[in-house]
């Protein structure tokens, strides 16, 4: 059989798994980010204290070694997560807690103005945060938020560690059977080209569909 | 084992392309130092890994160390990425790999050619010590599986699994970690070879105690040193030095020292 | 005499105590007292720096003070125990710099507070919003722009639309009119009249001292983070106590001298 | 008795020399090429915008090891004629994909600066070159920490893969510990607790530039 | 009569003709011409949302106009060759917003088109920095205070000593006063006469009629993006040709109708 006969298929099958952790986690990583941006921003001390424990924790370690620790680390406590569910939980913690990095700088940079306004209509802190500084916080965000997104993406491939078949190890595989790395890495490549521009250009259209009229110079 | 031959084992039909990075398709100037270096995947012990101090062991490093001994060549050791192994080589940023590489039909073609065999392996079927299960039974149950990710024993499990056995494969990254996966109660089973598991039980006395080898998988294979095929010089060199090496009693006594006896 | 004194009333709806404020290495409000009684319209001028928008915000504890005390009908804001979050609804508060939210439109800036904070069905908070958009004349046409896209008199009248709406017991104005045209001063204030008469009481921060002459029960003149010197309107600038008074009025007489 | 493992803490130490080295040349490299991609994307020519937004897709959605793996045999040796040794590659192309990312960064960042700042700057007689880099950037760039801090931890990890092209930092280091003892628990988890006290010192230091840098009153906290 | 009349030269400074702008659905100026002479001031007043700030944005070229021309000193704005980054040197600007670079302090704020745009030596810069400042009252402990630190009058007053310093041939003001207290308007006022008697010509939107009535030399009243009418300050305020000029400026009458 001949390598495309047989490789497309695979890999096309590793695809379709990597989209799978990806739509699940994407999603909840934002969630996650955004409330652990708030969370450093707006919590109080203890609150603060643990989001900002989590972030460094998530933040500081390797997506590796991350997984390792959920795969192996946690069946040892006799806690067995499947390859997916292992992949999934991690990019969620690592991803959020990149993400909210980005949340945290943008909710600082909403003038204060923004919020004594709030105030004094009678808002609570939460309904401030929710209602007027997020949603001009996370337009901000975007750009950079995107950026974590496409990561993400990327790092999918690392599922692999823990025996997810996804597109690189089903890559992993064919590259030490045959040694053809260029081939298989020219298919990957396009793969992830295909899903981080569908993703880029989605939050593209996101960003300019959420642009306040007026008030940024030129977003295209 | 095989006499010596000039080439080793090739791909019968491939012509052989002569490119920049062949460095010694014929021998060298009488008085030139031959400069070799070596490429290999330092995560496979007992054949290629790293001692604490950084440098590199393991038999092949060991077989490497006798034949540029032999011949006075100048051998630099250089780990490298098992997946691009194979392009540095072509390219030249390597001029022969010994790191356990099996010898393959794929594998052996106009990029790489391999010397005379030196080493045999067997696959395995390796379960806890104390499952009783027949090795049909295990392959049958819908039990994980556990294999190293681009390993024979991942051909392997794909062949099974082909002949319409009903396993889940969890392919991980390396044997330690498939066998990790096994103890932890993750996997039920680990198909390996024992080229690594042998060893890896004669230095891990508890690890053996907890587990069985329910049976052997195939025929023999064997492991090769790999070359670009131009180099037809230094391939020879290896083989009549490998050859030499396994007729003397120098090798039982380095099988014997990384537990491959 | 201040038109509005003929509906105020002897209940003090605002107390305001020994308030002192400082910012590192500046004493900005030295302990200010005064009380508003309901329907008065009172009127706190003084020069630039004065610290008159740093004592609007010490009222509704925007900024919070570093010494003293502030009621509101009865209720001690200062108090930590009171939920100022409910408070301050009841306090209506105009911004110097507008401060309308950059990601709402117009009618959306004054309905929020409704939807949000009061919780009011939103087709009820939209029909209110409409009225007090129209109220400071910001006609349809403009309800659905951004703060952005407005002029600067729109965005003053929209950003007193959003404090009107919550139908507030106070409002503090700082600089209310200070973008508007006089014809559009002259509305606004005029709804400042109207809402003085239903009892709504005011606070004003105003520079325009044609306005406080007119309108104001009282005038509070701050120099230097203190009340130096309050009265009637035109006692306090025409036959003003001290020289600062006096040549901060000044002008006044010379600039409109001409008519 | 001690893990065996613990013998081979210097082996992965020395790791960081590599490490270092990568993340110092390819964060400094894709500064200096994401923040003129950035202004491009904002403020250049028509042209001038496709030709940057082609750049950032290609090296921003381009797995890390096909990069180095088409740079180091493909573009430098073929199409350009060099030939470039593996660390000077990977700086190149950390920088070059770096760069993609930052530049992404530092718009987000131009886009929270009021549209007053460049309105004001063009009224005092600034070309838009002077008003960017005088009024614009200067904000930008504060608004732009946090974001920078991630990049830095994403690119410490990141300088692993590498290995690629046979660079040996931290964490192929833990790898090959982890195989070579079979034990793998406890070399992960110091090399995590290594990248933890690398990303957060890092961070610490971008977050000191950050509040210093903080502009007084401006930007709250809420209230 | 204005005041600044008597050193109206015949030279034309500033020549706008036909300016037209639209957003989207809505022409803001629909056709407007005049010209300003040097040393002249001349106000521009108008109901909010007339066009007024719309079209100094389009006089230095912050906004582009859809058609017209403008002319500085007989060069043309408009004009595509022109180097108009070397001509808004020339134009200051004072915004109605402020727009005070936020990162720089009082100080440093109005150093930089000095330093920056007209390559002063630093020295230089600051001392012409310094006296630009305190020409509008903002003293030594205010200079190195953020903007954000700073209250509305005393980011109005930085804002129009960045103008000022840079000795502009014109200087165009977007409602120079309208933060200001009285007095301070009284100052800044004296300032604007000064610096129109050294020919620095002025052209200020303002919604301060005693002003318009003080100091200018003719006031063009704008209308739904165009001029209505256009006159001497006494016969357009008293005795306007139209409508709703009248009704614009009868509040004036009406409000400070008790002196
Ligand atoms: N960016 C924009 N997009 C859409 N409409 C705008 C924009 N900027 C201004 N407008 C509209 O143009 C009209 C004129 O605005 P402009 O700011 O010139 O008014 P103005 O005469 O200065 O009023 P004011 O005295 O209130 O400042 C207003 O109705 C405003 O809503
Ligand atoms: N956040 C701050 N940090 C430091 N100083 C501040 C801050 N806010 C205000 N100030 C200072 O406090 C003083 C009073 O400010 P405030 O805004 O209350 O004046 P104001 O009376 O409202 O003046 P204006 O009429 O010009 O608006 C000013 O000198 C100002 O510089
Ligand atoms: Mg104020
Ligand atoms: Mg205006």
């Amino acid at each position: 059989m001949g390598f495309w006969e047989e490789f497309i298929p695979l890999v096309l099958h590793g695809a379709v798994n990597t989209l799978w952790v990806l739509v699940i986690s994407i999603p909840a990583s934002v969630a996650l980010a955004i409330a652990l941006g708030s969370a450093r921003v707006y919590g109080n001390a203890p609150i603060k204290a643990i989001a900002t424990a989590f972030v460094v924790t998530f933040r500081g370690f390797p997506l590796v070694v991350t997984l390792f620790l959920l795969f192996f680390g946690l069946a040892d406590l006799g806690i067995y997560l499947t390859p997916y569910q292992t992949a999934t939980l991690a990019f969620v913690l690592c991803g959020g807690s990149y993400m909210s990095e980005y949340v945290r700088g943008a909710i600082r940079s909403i003038d204060i103005g923004q919020s004594l306004a709030a105030r004094a209509l009678g808002m609570t802190k939460f309904q401030e945060l929710i209602y007027i500084i997020l949603p001009q916080a996370i337009r901000r965000a975007l750009p950079g938020l995107s950026n974590e997104i496409i990561y993400q993406i990327k790092y999918s491939s690392l599922a692999f560690v823990v025996g997810y078949e996804e597109i690189f190890a089903v890559s992993k595989t064919f590259i030490s059977r045959y040694f053809m790395p260029l081939q298989v890495f020219m298919v990957d490549a396009a793969l992830y080209l295909a899903m981080t521009t569908a993703a880029a250009y989605g939050l593209r259209a996101l960003e300019y569909k959420l642009r306040i009229p007026g008030l940024e110079m030129s977003i295209r | 084992k095989p006499a010596p031959s000039g080439t080793g084992t090739q791909c019968p039909e491939c012509a052989i392309p002569v490119t920049s990075a062949c460095k010694f398709v014929t021998a060298p100037p009488e008085g030139e130092k031959v400069h070799i270096v070596l490429g290999f995947d330092a995560n496979y012990p007992p054949f290629t890994y790293v001692l604490p101090n950084g440098s590199a062991a393991g038999f092949d490093i060991d077989v490497m160390k006798w034949i540029a001994n032999k011949y006075g060549w100048e051998l630099e050791l250089k780990p490298w990425d098992w997946s691009t192994i194979v392009t540095a080589l072509e390219n030249g940023d390597l001029d022969v790999i010994a790191s356990g590489m099996s010898i393959t039909p794929e594998r052996a073609s106009e990029k790489i050619w391999f010397s005379i065999p030196y080493y045999s392996y067997i696959h395995e079927l390796v379960a806890k010590a104390d499952d009783t299960r027949s090795a049909d039974e295990i392959l049958n149950s819908g039990a994980v599986i556990a294999v190293q990710k681009g390993s024979t024993a991942e051909e392997w499990a794909d062949k099974l699994l082909a002949e319409g056995y009903n396993f889940q494969k969890l392919a991980l990254n390396s044997y330690v970690e498939a066998l990790q996966a096994l103890l932890d109660g993750r996997a039920q089973a680990l198909i390996t070879d024992s080229a690594f598991l042998e060893p890896y039980l004669k230095q891990h006395p508890d690890v053996a105690a907890q587990v069985r080898v329910v049976t052997t998988l195939g025929a023999p294979e064997t492991y090769g040193i790999a070359t670009r095929p131009c180099d037809i010089w230094l391939r020879t060199k290896i083989n009549d030095a490998l050859h030499e090496l396994m007729t003397s009693p120098e090798w039982n006594k380095l099988l014997e020292k990384w537990g491959l006896g | 005499m201040g038109r509005g004194s003929e509906m105020v009333g002897d209940e003090i709806v605002l107390r305001v105590e020994n308030i002192h404020k400082r910012y590192k290495d500046q004493e900005v409000l030295k302990g200010v007292t005064f009380e508003v009684r309901r329907g008065e319209t009172k009127v706190i001028a003084g020069p630039s720096g004065a610290g008159k928008s740093t004592l609007l915000r010490c009222i509704n504890l925007l900024t919070k003070p570093d010494k003293g005390r502030v009621w509101l009908e009865g209720v001690e804001l200062t108090d930590p125990e009171t939920n100022i979050n409910k408070m301050r609804q009841k306090i209506g508060f105009v911004f110097q710099e507008f401060n309308l939210f950059h990601h709402l439109t117009a009618l959306e800036n004054v309905m929020i507070g409704l939807t949000k904070v009061k919780k009011l069905p939103k087709d009820v908070a939209r029909k209110k919003a409409e009225e007090a958009l129209l109220t400071v004349h910001i006609t349809e046409d403009l309800w659905h722009k951004y703060p952005a896209q407005l002029s600067g008199g729109q965005k003053q009248r929209v950003a007193i639309a959003r404090a009107l709406a919550m139908d507030p017991v106070i409002i503090l104005y700082d600089e209310p009119t200070s973008a508007l045209d006089p014809q559009l001063v002259g509305e606004v204030l005029r709804v400042m009249e109207e809402l003085a008469r239903k009892g709504v009481t005011g606070l004003v921060v105003t520079h325009e001292i044609g306005f406080a002459l007119e309108v104001a029960d009282e005038i509070l003149f701050m120099y230097g983070g203190r009340i130096l010197e309050r009265g009637p309107p035109r006692e306090v600038v025409f036959s003003p106590k001290h020289e600062v008074t006096r040549k901060f009025f000044e002008n006044i007489t010379k600039l409109y001298g001409g008519k | 008795m001690d893990p065996v493992w613990w013998e081979y803490i210097p082996y992965i130490l020395q790791g960081a020399i590599w490490t270092f080295t990568l993340v110092g040349g390819g964060l400094a490299l894709g500064f200096a090429i994401g923040v003129p991609v950035a202004m491009g994307q904002k403020y250049g020519p028509t042209w001038l915008k496709a030709v940057l937004d082609a750049y950032v897709w290609f090296f921003r959605g381009t797995p890390l090891v096909v990069l180095l793996f088409l740079f180091y045999w493909g573009v430098f040796p073929v199409l350009l004629g060099i030939k470039l040794d593996a660390l000077t590659t990977s700086i190149i192309v950390l920088g070059l994909r770096s760069g993609a990312y930052q530049s992404q960064i530092f718009r987000g960042a131009l886009n929270s600066v009021d549209e007053g700042q460049m309105l004001a700057a063009r009224a005092l007689g600034m070309t838009k070159w002077q008003a960017i880099t005088n009024i614009i950037l200067p904000q930008a760039l504060r608004i732009a920490i946090p974001g920078w801090t991630n990049e830095y931890a994403i690119i410490l990890k990141d300088s692993a893969i590498c290995f690629t092209l046979g660079v040996i930092e931290i964490l192929t280091r833990t790898r090959y510990v982890v195989i070579s003892t079979g034990e793998a628990l406890g070399p992960f988890l110091f090399a995590g607790i290594l990248y933890i006290i690398f990303t957060y010192g890092g961070t610490k230091v971008f977050n000191i530039i950050y509040e210093k840098y903080h502009i007084p009153g401006l930007v709250g906290k809420g209230v």
